[in-house]
């Protein structure tokens, strides 16, 4: 398959990266797409959680929002949201905590609260809903967003969540015992961190993307692992499974849902 | 012990000025219904506190209801940011707003020890997070056993809550069903409390054991108004009006346009307008 | 992920000698199938958790397979006390047995914690309560925000949980309804569980969505073990019998008649049992 | 009514400092038996508690258990225990905590732990299951017990639940807030305790019990409110109500049900 959007390869590159023994905190938007498209295609057992309280959640369409009605009625179970972030989240019990970012720095350190300055912002952003925890309690995290300067940048300018810190065992030292961001997938490439530094490396480009578009959509040195593949293509199915989830979830949705990246929570 | 009123008694008898007040609601059962006869009767000086505010308590802010907004996540869900808390926050614009921001599993954790009726929820969270160095009240206590240290956040305890479920009994007890939230936290957090619900039935013969159920002896006033989660959701009632979450990214981009759609929407209409807002919704849904 | 077993193999794989084991339920749905296929296979050294020991607990203690017990109720509900256990606790026999004791509120609290990932359980308890002074695991910490001092116990961690469930599906989910006691806690709190349920069923379609549901991939092993609470009971197919529990207070007043009881109705049958002891108790329900 | 025993009085005249409006944590035994009486007769709108998590319950017959289907089946909701010792107890929701006691001491102090010491003990009793914070977070606390000078004694061997401890003002003194035992139910007299010095005094003696009985039946020196008057006798209507109670009971758990006296939890 050759004709296919970025957006799309970068949904069903982080649906790749799922397996059916995973049980995935999921965020709405990329996150969501990328759940659903690894459920629908070669994790058909995924456990999929969202943070109002759905367990084993199977939608046929998107959620518009992570507390829909279609979550509830697909769940195994839907508990009360304190329950929810005791015994789920920090039990232990999530091995990917999936999160996007307004603003991403090289380590996997997350910003969703501010632009600017905390007490005087120039852009009060939505803040982090579960994100702090998911960052810390989940297995691992794997992040999604759209490349560009505005958003990764080498300093953010508020912590909602903390990756790597400085890099290194800076997790360790603060008593963190869950593996934080392994996995970052933007609509150009592949990124997982160094293993020792912690720092975002591109692991394999997207079929049409090259090392100076994502220099250009990247406000940090990009670095490079050892080796840099080229990420597979959409395959015939997944790229048919996310399409039909998307229209399935237009029609669904007619005429009130015509933007949906946001995250919510 | 749960009074049956109508909404504008309920209203006056349990939110007072410079309240802290609740109006909670995961996504799904928010009560737009109460919120807006808070602004009907023109409360003033408000404490919010709610994990997600939206659109809502957008409007409460907007029209300089609020001093303080404690909260977790503010957007509008699906669709991007709050237009009037940014103005406030931003440009302190009609009022400055103080916030007291969480993360969701403090807040949850928070819900959970005021329904316990504990001064304060200990949880494992905001490890290397940057709330702890802007809010004052995420402090910290150490297990007496494996020396861990662990965050702290005050119980919540919510002068007022208000929240829309989906039955009553004629007794006054409450069912809330499907992605129940907070809610039940809510209630039992707050000093007094006020539920819309969809129906009042006779009994709640047949339900299943375990279901989310408010005696009525936790609840201050029950309320029917149906529809009264408009544009949000009543699971087994109405779904979702994703287009009036759409339009009022639109509404609220502009003062002028937000102070003229609360006029014709809000200050100018009654509670019985929520039904009417909700027919067609349950009948494209059948 | 839940493997489907058969009683032996999921009692000799997820039970060892010397392991804490919490044999849960709170009056409903004790499992005293999977309790007595420990005696069948001879597990040692046990430290057992429970709140409310009755029964099943004093024949484990009677057989000399407990070297602690962790506790906050030990009686035979309805009847009196448990003679095995006072015989072990007053007079050794047939082994001395080490008590940790707590109260239910803590107990149900050190559960919850241990559910939910923590190290220690706080709450407000114990006060003036002669408890404290006699175990060195009930602790205090102080409120920061108040300086209230509250009690805090270690969360309960067991190597393995046992409980006993209306229902699996297909898939190996459990459903838990009616007195629903602190056995999800128990199970999520457990590094390995062992579920006995009363039927296999299809799917869980048509269930409240609020209901009591254990994920297949929160269990180690279920066993489809019809009547497996007997002489407790399970809601929906079999009312407790309370003859039993009278009749226990006989047989375990006497070492041999106990000795002799649990040869007979343990050592020499199988699992298979409980379906017929429960079949007469159906019978006369209906 | 003159024909009734000496534990009908005491059943019949715990049910009567019930009302309508109570919230009750009850326990098994006499507790039981009362709380339902009152249902039955002045307080149909009681809400009656067990700590099996059964809520607003309304049994027909008497509870072998704090955990019986039919607590379940006719309760409101059911929760589970966690929530019930969080929300419900500790949460400050329930007015009056009934507690029964293996000894008891003159300021409400319980024993249900052992008699004789702690470590080795010459009996060991049940413990104290739901009691020591039944005892602190109910509102207040009635006791129910038939008369026993091995029941009640100047000193108990362990406090299990502390009622006023040394007397006086000891509760405030450790921080509790709620009002402790402010009612003393035996099958003889109905005891308050001194306004000033919390010991129980009796307030009303039984008909046909005596001042002698009491004191042969008390290890404590009695004392006696200034107007001690004689307890009301059960009405026909009270009498009938619970000796029906205690006939589908027996029916119910025909053959099953010979001893119900003690307390579970």
């Amino acid at each position: 398959m050759s004709d296919f959007t970025p957006n799309e390869m970068m949904t069903i590159a982080a649906a790749r990266a799922l397996s059916n023994d995973d049980v995935c905190f999921v965020g709405i938007g990329a996150p969501s797409a990328a759940c659903n498209v690894a459920r629908l295609t070669h994790a058909p057992d995924i456990t999929l959680i969202y943070e109002s309280g759905t367990i084993g959640t199977a939608p046929t369409v998107l959620p518009l929002s992570i507390g829909d009605g279609e979550l509830c009625e697909t769940a195994l179970t839907t508990v009360a949201v304190p329950e929810m972030f005791r015994y789920w989240l920090q039990g232990g019990r999530i091995t990917i905590g999936f999160l996007g970012a307004a603003q991403l720095d090289p380590f996997g350190n997350i910003n969703t609260t501010v632009i600017g300055d905390y007490a005087h912002p120039k852009t009060r952003l939505p803040g982090g809903g579960g994100a702090p925890e998911i960052a810390s309690s989940s297995g691992e995290v794997f992040i999604t967003m759209a490349q560009s300067k505005r958003g990764m940048v080498k300093d953010i300018d508020f912590y909602t969540s903390f990756g790597h810190g400085r890099g290194g065992i800076h997790r360790q030292e603060l008593g963190i015992t869950t593996k934080g961001p392994t996995l970052l997938i933007t609509d150009l490439a592949v990124w997982r961190p160094n293993p020792e530094t912690k720092e975002f490396e591109v692991n394999s480009i997207h079929p049409g993307a090259t090392r100076e578009e994502i220099a250009r959509t990247c406000d940090w040195d990009v670095k490079y692992a050892a080796s840099v593949d080229e990420t597979p293509p959409p395959t015939a199915e997944e790229l048919g499974t996310l399409r039909e989830l998307k229209a399935r979830t237009d029609a669904a949705h007619a005429g009130t849902a015509s933007k949906r990246g946001s995250k919510d929570g | 012990m749960a009074k049956f009123q109508s909404l504008s008694e309920a209203v006056a008898e349990n939110l007072k000025d410079g309240d802290s007040v609740a109006f909670e609601g995961f996504t799904h059962l928010i009560p737009h219904a109460s919120a807006h006869e808070a602004v009907r009767q023109g409360r003033r000086d408000l404490t919010l506190i709610r994990m997600t505010p939206d659109v809502v308590y957008d409007q409460l802010i907007g029209m300089g209801m609020v001093k303080k907004l404690v909260f977790s996540y503010a957007g509008n869900p699906g669709v991007g940011l709050l237009r009037r808390l940014r103005d406030a926050v931003e440009n302190q614009w009609p009022r400055p707003l103080k916030v007291e921001e969480h993360s969701h599993a403090a807040m949850a954790n928070a819900y959970e020890a005021g329904a316990a009726g504990l001064p304060c929820a200990v949880f494992r969270g905001y490890k290397g997070a940057g709330l702890k160095d802007v809010n004052p009240n995420i402090r910290s206590v150490t297990c007496p056993f494996t020396g861990e240290e662990l965050a702290a956040v005050p119980a919540i305890r919510p002068d007022v809550a208000f929240i829309h479920a989906q039955k009553a009994d004629r007794k006054g007890n409450v069912l809330i069903e499907g992605i129940v939230g907070v809610q039940k936290e809510a209630v039992l957090a707050a000093r007094r409390s006020v539920v819309t619900v969809e129906e009042i039935v006779e009994s709640f013969e047949g339900v299943h054991p375990n279901a989310c159920i408010l005696p009525h002896w936790t609840i201050t006033s029950v309320v029917h108004v149906p529809g009264g989660a408009h544009p949000s959701y009543a699971q087994g009632y109405y779904p979702r009006d994703n287009a009036a979450y759409l339009e009022w990214d639109k509404i609220a981009s502009d003062r002028d346009a937000f102070q003229s759609w609360m006029r014709e929407n809000v200050l100018e209409v009654g509670p019985e307008i929520f039904a009417t807002r909700v027919a067609p919704l349950k009948e494209a849904a059948q």
